[in-house]
């Protein structure tokens, strides 16, 4: 069967009534799609269908199919069962002890069950006739890919703050040699740095200035630094290239370059 | 968490006008329907959302592009009488088998349905590749399980599916509403079956899962 | 390819009102920029795709979307003061790596500290983006420079860093004596190695070392 049929009408349907039955299951989609379709047949509203002459339509089908040893699906057989009890319900008289649904009852859920799927299979084409994306209508071909700005932050708790500097200073703990070894700044160092720097000294300047890179925060190392460059200070003095003053015990001490005088 | 009153320029929402050129903008650039309160969100604060969307809907009424309603969300899309001229925009889609379009049609007008359900309208039983091919389009998803014995699982159509067939929402799939007044939305059971009560329950359902998809 | 003469209506070209939705629907839904020609090509015979533009484009004027001319080729673009509603921030927030935040905590614990120093202290170069990174966390700033041959600039912490870690002032920073007692020291001593008076000095290094910060 052709995927794109929707519309029942189009379908080669086996003709009406008493003309012989086409019997070829493979064109219908079931017991119910092979009722709907003899119902067809009889070219009136479903509602006012004969749903007896469409029981017989149906196991005349059936009967049509097994002497032709065509096998049909369990569900079509279902159907005929179904079909030859619903006939014997609308044909004999009313047992007054039966309590179970009227030949009438049943015959009405039937035509419900047609009515139903053939407005349902309109739908369908109704459905797929409408405008499609795509097809009729169509979204914005150059979208404009949002930006996506991904704005990274980072964080960090003050707890993770106290481990870095205790990381940093156990770091310190474990070497001390290292430390030790390069905590000294020599008076040769200073002096040599001094004299480098002391042009620049026009005014007084604080001691402390005069100290070098990377040897102001480990104590052991500023102390150092401190001793030598002060001393070498004096040495400068006492070649005539630095005057030195102190304000009072434990005052900055300051120097500058003596021909700044 | 701010004590103090803040200056008032700082909420001071933009002009309706500059509002709906915002919206304009912000729909343009996305291909996607985006509900309001996606579209609120870009907004600076202060914002209507709905009021802009509304004017600007007015404003491309009759043009060759449309502001429309998907479900609960918004889209600019060509106007569909000029699809014409954008034949080498279609794009290709697998051509449905006519078990499949009818599935997709049930699932839509009867949802949220079951497979049973979906089976007994058609009397025959759904293959498993029709309902993975609906769903794989997009068109087609699991709602929620039926509070029914078993608790079967329910099929619904998406908001995909209401954009590609141009839908504002299920209510506005053609003839719906006749089908319902002819009662043949009706879940109908074989008399002498003992569903009877169970029938009452799927129509509340039905409502109820209309009224929660759209709300 | 048709050798019939065809009705002349074929060949009317829609108004210019029309032809202005057509060419609205075709730049809004082709995948890219198109020029005149390409545009033309895509339109009934007879339209004048130029004209359609102009309208087309003034109509535009001062909309949140603009029709724009990308060198020979047209198409709609987000209004420029509007760029700013389609970028996204997705903000993700990371740990701050090891370096940043040991280099973050010799700042707070020595401010006002020039990049040597705190070299000197962790041991190993500090990388400008380290140090970029906490200034754009707005957690450190340049302090004044130092009066020492160079003037190398310090670093401080700011307010900003105070708050985020719930401090009062850096000076509540808890020394190293109370950093052991919290647990937070590795208390392992190096075997051999005499524990207690390396944390005397410490801690005598601490208060010297705000002294001289203030000094």
């Amino acid at each position: 069967m052709p995927d794109d049929i929707f519309d029942i009408s189009d379908l080669d349907l086996p003709e009406t009534g008493n003309e012989p039955l086409l019997v070829d299951v493979d064109g219908y989609e079931g017991p119910l799609d092979l009722l709907l379709t003899l119902s067809r047949n009889q070219k009136v509203d479903l509602r006012k269908i004969s749903i007896l002459a469409l029981a017989e339509q149906y196991l005349a089908f059936v009967d049509a199919a097994k002497q032709l040893r065509i096998e049909l699906a369990a569900d079509y057989l279902v159907m005929a069962a179904w079909l030859a009890f619903l006939k014997s319900r609308l044909l004999l008289p009313v047992d007054a002890d039966d309590d179970g649904p009227s030949g009438e009852e049943l015959a009405a859920h039937l035509a419900f069950q047609l009515e139903r799927l053939e407005a349902m299979r309109r739908s369908a084409a109704r459905l797929m006739a409408r405008d499609q994306l795509g097809r009729d209508f169509f979204v914005r071909g150059q979208g404009e890919a949002e930006e996506r700005r991904r704005m990274v932050t980072y964080t960090a708790s003050l707890l993770d703050l106290l481990q870095a500097y205790a990381r940093i200073k156990t770091r310190e703990d474990f070497e001390p040699l290292h430390l030790q070894r390069s905590a000294i700044y020599t008076m040769e160092q200073a002096l040599e740095r001094l004299r480098g720097l002391i042009g620049h000294a026009v005014d007084w300047n604080d001691l402390e200035v005069f100290l070098p890179e990377g040897w102001l925060v480990d104590p052991g190392k500023r102390r150092s630094a401190l001793a030598s460059t002060f001393a070498a200070t004096l040495e400068l003095v006492k070649l005539g290239q630095v005057q030195i003053r102190q304000a009072e015990i434990f005052a900055p001490i300051l120097l500058r370059r003596v021909d700044a005088a | 968490m701010q004590p103090e009153p803040l200056p008032d320029s700082l909420f001071d929402a933009p002009p309706l006008a500059e509002q709906e050129r915002m919206v304009e903008a912000i729909l343009f650039a996305v291909p996607e329907p985006m509900n309001e309160a996606a579209i609120s969100n870009r907004l600076p604060m202060g914002c209507d959302a709905k009021a802009a969307l509304e004017v600007l809907r007015g404003r491309y009424q009759g043009r060759g592009v449309q502001l429309v309603k998907v479900g609960e969300a918004w889209a600019f899309r060509t106007a569909p009488d000029l699809g014409f001229l954008l034949s080498r925009e279609t794009v290709e889609t697998r051509k449905l088998s006519r078990a499949a379009i009818e599935t997709l049609a049930i699932i839509a007008y009867h949802q949220p349905v079951t497979r049973a359900e979906i089976e007994e309208i058609r009397g025959v039983s759904v293959s498993r590749g029709t309902v993975d091919q609906l769903i794989e389009l997009d068109w087609v998803k699991l709602g929620r399980r039926k509070m029914t014995p078993g608790r079967p699982v329910t099929l619904v159509v998406t908001p995909h599916f209401l954009d590609h067939f141009g839908l504002e929402s299920a209510r506005d799939l053609p003839g719906i509403k006749e089908l319902r007044e002819a009662g043949l939305l009706d879940n109908r059971p074989m008399p002498g079956s003992l569903d009877e009560p169970v029938e009452e329950g799927d129509d509340e359902d039905q409502d109820e899962m209309f009224d929660w998809k759209e709300g």
